[in-house]
């Protein structure tokens, strides 16, 4: 049969129609032989595309299609799926990168960009034309997850996928379960915490379906979606768990400001979570109570807003003016950041009477005094001349940090991290939870600094996604492993040393010839082995030599 | 041994005078001829003291200048109206060839019937049409030389528009065969002389022929086993027939570029196990036995059926550079020993 | 007469072996087109073992033949010199045979004679030699205008300057004692590759330039070489097509790149597709260049010596340099 | 047969190089992504194919595609120890250090190949990176691809 390419550049408004020539990408790909179609859409993923595309498949006997859009880590799939619905195999679609890697890097260039996509379309198609039919790989899913981190979060999920009547093992580093939260005396905005949080740790200690580990570690992570071999370490105890998927709740620390504002020299200075457990377990009366906010963040070395930390001097500001009316209680800030309803706290405690005073990060305050500080003079850019507040109390607002164990983490679980080291989700917005890797799912401050009902929210938003392929029993997996080719398999076995998942075997054939053998189902398509064979006999599906190299080919 | 006869009248040319006449061809003709780098070959000449007279014979045959490795047939231009077809240029400035052997000149001769029978190459044809021929004769052979097999002689200019003689000091101009060959000379009046010299008429060794009457229209009776066999060392690489004055077979290929082409032929070689591969993947002559027998087979059946000539002028280059020491001529004995049982 | 009686004892032993059915195929040396030039031969029964020679031209490595004959032949019998047997080390890890499938002949060798030096040092009439012996530092040739001496380390194949076999390898048979012979001076080759080093980019592609324009693409370096094994190659493929037949610089440089490529870690420097080269190219330079870096970066041994070991490219150190990054 | 192609842009004067960029699906290819999404400028003289990971980047491919004329090849891969597939990476910088060294004795410039780590989030990384050996690569000049 003969191959029809059918090919559709999408403008994605003018994300891509204002940089790139669209047309003129549309004639040049016209030249190739083998398309037969060639079209442009406004929007190729919106409804009406879709089912467009759908026609055209049918109307034109399409038996490849191209669509050159956005990246594929996100829209591919959904083409797909619309390819599948058309009645065309999913394997025989393909998706050129022409917004991210084009439009958007060489927006300063524009003809050279028109040049560059046509240039990529022309790969997909040299691609696109050798194109096989494939069918997903399918495998059984373990009905049980693993929770890493005891936290709220970590504590929401496990309870939820527990109550799903799924198996959940629930491993903790230290001692008990809370996590950051069982420092706090009172969680915003309701200002009640200890019993919530004791309610939940009840909940997980009565759940059977949740076994929990104390005063435990990851060792170690192989496997997939579907299949995890976790081992747990707890002390010199090893135990290994099959885990169908893995969601990581493993918060985030809490800066330790030393060096900053006399922290850890003067007596009265401390951070808002050391305040807050503090009075957790003694009635404190202080008359002078100055906050700090934003020390050690929004700074060179650590540029992000933590989010969190307005609003839990507002809540210890409050608590402190509430218990002792009489109190002086001053915030110093960069900003104010209270998103949401918490702007009703922020205005609360203005009419308590909690001074709000802005500092400059050019001239930050300075805490006087011997021992323990009495006075913070700051620079107050309205009055235009420093100001001394006495103070008998210094606690400063200091940021969420990401655990130092989080890069070993990264490494272990194959996750990716960011700049500032907290793990990153598959897309912010359109898979906020999820990894690229399939089955290992994120929430809480582990991915970043949230307050305590965002963790909550997470923490079910990951359940519910875990949850997905646990209730469907199995998983299918796109089919981009490798295979070789016995005819040419020569039995040297360069693919079976380089294979990181001992897919790769050797089979005897009748003739008295060894040939090399992979395991589809072990096998994660990575390509180590394709590189490693030297005349081609091993090929990865999607990835092969003859389609990489015709887009080389179309290239040059 | 001294086979020289004194005081002959000859026109001769000094090798200095050499030097200048080819000179004064150069600035006429596209000059090619024997250079040396790490082996002897032709190459086209830019400067007239780099040509290499001290050679046996070159590496590669003179059918590299007329049937080169890889030549353009044409190029394809492709746009959305259709496909525009061009026709490689060929040569049009005349050339020379100087240095030519007489068995080299053999092979061009064959080639000719090959290139230029039923079925016209123009490609070839053109060229071997403007390329002027100075053959040089042998006055030493090599050990793998057996151009005498194929009755060919040493110090016969046949094939050639020129025909020189190589006497040490100087060349006897022995032959001038054609037209062409005469205007050359006339190039080079002032350098030739008439002289009487002791004059050359005999190779210093004679090559030595080998009996292959009885081989020619009796290869069928050949026993399979005998290629089977024989072949044993073979390394079914290329080097035999590209190094063969009258190989002559190629392949086609297409490099194709961005909307178009190129369709080049390129040499190949019948010890290749693609060589008879079909697109269907069939192989007819799967076995290093198989292939080796249809070697044997075109140059000693097919080609004496066909054109009433062995395809073999016994320049012994497929002796002197198979990697393990093959020997046609041994090869052929055992052939005719084969047929007598 | 020391050499014709190793030939005399080699021929009744493979006598022997295919008598009593040992071996069904005997690959070893035979007279070629003259004294000095020796083919391969392949002996299948007892009469066929006279044809065998033993002398200091017998320099092919006949490892190269093993994949091509084993499917059909119950088992092998070989005859190899020391350095020869490196290829057989290396064929067993690759799994290209197993060793109780070869029967090996372990032949003494004191240096094998490159003709090509032969010739400059004696002339081109290498057919008047029409016998050799040998005393410690010279080859004897019996020529017919008598013998003519000749320093051994004069013709000998660069690659035997710097002899080495390798490590525990277990003969089948030993003809003699093998022991690695010393010359006074060393292989050039390291040399080569350094004076290579020290050009600038364009001057060494200047010179790969005119090495290439003589290549003409007839693959005889790759066909000799023992680790030539694959039942197609990648040169060979229709689809994809990798490389094609048409003979620009860029093909050659892409065939030989990739060529020197695919030995890396396994080139046993034999010196087969440098001798093989009919256009005089020295391929071991690129060769030796690999197996230079892979010591050097990758703290790798030379193929063939020891029987253990993985591919140099088929395992990484996480500790690896990274000084290009 | 083989001509030197005329590269060069005649508004700028500038050569523009062809080059090939093999990139990790799970790092590189993400964070040339967040270039684009942080709209950052990249010239835009290369072009990108994207593999699962950087040890599928079989060393022929590089050899290719300087026969085909290309001017550079890069490959991008997740820093070591973070390689999706665990150690695919590792293999990589084996390969890539000794095909460089190849190249380079074969006449080659080994600056024209190059490999670099760059991680999902590192969208600046991949821009910077790309500017530096994109201009690496002009400074280098065209590629006779006849010699």
């Amino acid at each position: 049969m003969k191959t029809r390419i059918g090919v559709f550049v999408c403008r994605c408004g003018n994300n891509i129609g204002g940089v790139i020539d669209v047309p003129n990408v549309l004639e040049d790909v016209r030249s190739i032989s083998n398309v037969v179609l060639a079209e442009e859409f406004m929007y190729a993923c919106s409804e009406d595309s879709l089912s467009t595309l759908k026609e055209r498949i049918k109307e034109h006997g399409l038996n490849r299609v191209v669509v050159a859009a956005c990246t594929p880590r996100t829209h591919e799939p959904l083409f797909k799926r619309c390819c599948e619905e058309a009645g065309l195999n999913r394997y025989l679609f393909e998706f050129v990168n022409i917004r991210e890697q084009c439009a958007w890097i060489h927006a300063h260039e524009k003809a050279k960009a028109t040049k560059k996509a046509a240039g990529l379309v022309r790969m997909g198609v040299g691609k696109a034309f050798l194109l096989k039919p494939r069918e997903d790989i399918e495998i059984d899913i373990t009905p049980s997850a693993m929770i890493i981190g005891g936290g709220v979060s970590g504590i929401t999920s496990a309870l939820n996928l527990a109550r799903q009547g799924f198996e959940v093992h629930l491993v903790e580093r230290s001692d008990h379960l809370g996590g950051v939260a069982s420092d706090f005396k009172t969680w915003f905005p309701d200002r009640e915490g200890d019993r919530k949080l004791s309610h939940l740790v009840r909940s997980i200690e009565c759940d059977e379906n949740i076994t929990v580990y104390l005063s435990s570690k990851i060792k170690d992570c192989s496997g997939n979606l579907g299949a995890f071999t976790v081992v747990i370490q707890d002390g010199d105890k090893e135990r290994t768990v099959v885990v169908g998927t893995i969601v990581i709740a493993t918060g985030a620390g809490v800066l330790k400001p030393h060096g900053l504002y006399g922290y850890g020299e003067l007596s009265n200075v401390m951070t808002q979570m050391e305040y807050d457990n503090l009075s957790k377990r003694r009635k404190e009366k202080y008359k002078k109570v100055v906050m700090i906010n934003c020390v050690g963040t929004r700074v060179t070395e650590r540029p992000y807003c933590s989010q969190v930390c307005c609003m839990i001097a507002i809540k210890n500001a409050i608590s402190v003016k509430e218990s002792n009316p009489q109190a002086a209680v001053h915030i110093l800030h960069r900003d104010i950041l209270v998103y949401g309803t918490a702007e009703e706290y922020y205005r609360y405690a203005m009419e308590l009477g909690i001074g709000f005073s802005r500092y400059t990060i050019e001239a930050p305050p300075q805490i006087l005094g011997e021992g323990s500080g009495d006075t913070v003079r700051y620079y107050d850019e309205t009055a235009g001349k420093d100001i001394d507040i006495s103070c008998d109390l210094v606690v400063l607002s200091t940021p969420l940090v990401a655990q130092e164990e989080n890069e070993s983490m990264a490494k272990l679980f194959k996750v990716p991290i960011s700049e500032e080291r907290f793990f990153l989700e598959a897309h912010q917005k359109l898979r906020p939870v999820e990894f690229a890797t399939d089955g290992i799912y994120i929430c809480g401050s582990a991915r970043w600094p949230v307050d305590i009902r965002e963790s909550i929210a997470q923490g079910y938003a990951a359940a519910a996604k875990a949850a997905i392929p646990m209730h469907r029993g199995r998983v299918f997996f796109e089919a981009i492993t490798a295979s070789c080719d016995e005819k040419n398999c020569s039995g040297c076995g360069s693919c079976i040393e380089v294979c990181p998942y001992n897919a790769v075997d050797y089979k005897d054939l009748e003739e008295d010839r060894k040939v090399v053998e992979v395991n589809q189902v072990k096998c994660k398509g990575c390509g180590c082995c394709v590189s490693a064979c030297k005349n081609g006999a091993m090929q990865q599906h999607g990835f092969s030599d003859y389609q990489l190299l015709s887009m080389i080919e179309m290239m040059a | 041994m001294d086979n020289r006869e004194k005081g002959v009248e000859r026109k001769i040319i000094t090798r200095d005078d050499l030097s200048k006449w080819l000179e004064k061809i150069k600035g006429h003709f596209d000059l090619y001829a024997p250079v040396r780098s790490t082996v002897v070959n032709f190459g086209k000449i830019e400067r007239v003291d780099k040509i290499c007279l001290d050679f046996m014979n070159t590496f590669l045959p003179p059918k590299v200048l007329f049937f080169p490795q890889t030549e353009e047939l044409f190029s394809y231009a492709r746009d959305s109206e259709g496909i525009e077809v061009k026709r490689a240029e060929d040569l049009i400035k005349e050339r020379v060839l100087f240095g030519i052997r007489p068995c080299d000149a053999r092979a061009l001769s064959i080639l000719d019937m090959v290139f230029g029978g039923e079925i016209q190459d123009s490609h070839y044809i053109e060229k071997r049409r403007n390329t002027v021929l100075i053959g040089i004769g042998c006055t030493e052979s090599l050990n793998t030389c057996f151009c005498s097999t194929f009755g060919i002689d040493p110090l016969s200019g046949e094939g050639t528009d020129i025909f020189l003689i190589d006497n040490g000091g100087y060349f006897t101009i022995k032959e001038v065969n054609t037209q062409r060959g005469r205007s050359l000379i006339d190039l080079g009046n002032t350098f030739i002389k008439t002289e009487k010299v002791d004059h050359r008429e005999e190779a210093g060794s004679v090559t030595v022929p080998i009996n292959i009457a009885s081989i020619t229209g009796n290869m069928e009776k050949v026993q399979e086993d005998f290629w089977n066999n024989t072949s044993d060392p073979c390394l079914s690489c290329g080097i035999c027939t590209y190094v063969c004055p009258t190989c002559h077979c190629f392949d086609v290929e297409d490099e194709e570029k961005k909307n178009g082409g190129v369709r080049f032929r390129t040499w190949d070689f019948c010890m290749s196990k693609d060589f008879a591969r079909m697109a269907s993947g069939e192989n007819p002559r799967i076995s290093k036995g198989e292939r080796y027998r249809h070697r044997y087979f075109h140059k000693f059946d097919y080609f004496p059926k066909k054109y009433a000539v062995v395809g073999c002028v016994g320049c012994g280059r497929c002796i002197s550079y198979c990697p393990v020491n093959m020997d046609i001529r041994k090869v052929l004995e055992r052939i005719r020993e084969n047929i007598q049982k | 007469m020391i050499k014709v009686m190793l030939q005399k004892k080699l021929q009744d032993r493979v006598k022997e072996l295919l008598q009593n059915g040992t071996v069904s195929l005997f690959i070893g040396y035979e007279q070629g087109p003259g004294f000095v030039y020796v083919s391969p031969c392949f002996v299948r029964d007892e009469s066929g073992a006279e044809r065998l020679v033993l002398n200091q031209f017998c320099s092919n490595n006949l490892a190269g033949y093993i994949h091509e004959y084993n499917a059909y032949n119950r088992r092998i019998g070989i005859c190899v010199k020391g350095c020869d047997a490196r290829a057989l080390v290396e064929l067993v890890k690759q799994n290209q045979i197993t060793r109780e499938d070869l029967f090996v002949v372990g032949v003494p060798c004191t240096g094998r004679i490159d003709i090509s030096k032969l010739r400059e040092e004696y002339g081109p009439k290498l057919e008047e030699i029409k016998g050799i012996s040998e005393t410690e530092r010279s080859f004897l040739l019996e020529t017919v205008r008598g013998t003519k001496e000749i320093y051994k380390e004069k013709i000998v194949f660069d690659k035997c300057l710097s002899c080495t076999h390798p490590e525990g390898f277990e003969y089948d048979i030993l003809l003699d004692e093998l022991k690695i012979p010393e010359f006074g001076s060393a292989d050039p080759v390291q040399k080569r590759v350094e004076e290579m080093e020290s050009l600038s980019t364009a001057e060494k592609n200047e010179v790969w330039c005119s090495y290439l324009s003589q290549c003409i693409l007839c693959r005889a370096c790759q066909k000799a070489c023992y680790a030539c094994y694959c039942p197609e190659c990648i040169f060979d493929k229709a689809y994809p097509r990798w490389f094609s037949k048409i003979s620009t610089t860029a093909q050659k440089r892409l065939y030989h790149l990739i060529r020197a490529y695919h030995l890396a870690g396994r080139c046993v420097d034999c010196g087969e597709c440098e001798r093989a080269c009919p256009a005089g190219i020295p391929l071991r330079l690129l060769n030796k260049k690999i197996e230079k870096e892979t010591k050097k970066l990758f703290n790798n041994r030379e193929a063939g010596i020891n029987q253990e070991g993985v591919l140099p490219l088929n395992t990484f150190d996480i500790d690896d340099p990274d000084f290009f990054l | 047969m083989e001509k030197k192609e005329q590269r060069v842009d005649r508004g700028t004067e500038q050569f523009s190089p062809k080059i090939l960029v093999f990139a990790c699906n799970w790092c590189s290819y993400a964070a040339a992504d967040l270039a684009g999404v942080s709209r950052l400028e990249v010239p835009s003289d290369f072009r990108i194919i994207r593999v699962m990971c950087s040890a599928r980047v079989r060393p022929e491919f590089v050899i290719y595609a300087f026969s085909r004329g290309f001017d550079g090849v890069f490959i991008l891969g997740c820093h070591p120890g973070e390689c999706h597939y665990s150690e695919g990476n590792y293999y990589t910088r084996r390969r890539v250090l000794l095909l460089k060294e190849t190249l380079q004795f074969m006449g080659i410039e080994s600056e024209r190949f190059q490999l670099r780590w760059v991680s999902a989030s590192e969208g600046a990384k991949f821009a910077g990176t790309m500017k530096r050996l994109i201009e690496g690569i002009r400074d280098l000049g065209p590629r006779n691809i006849d010699t």
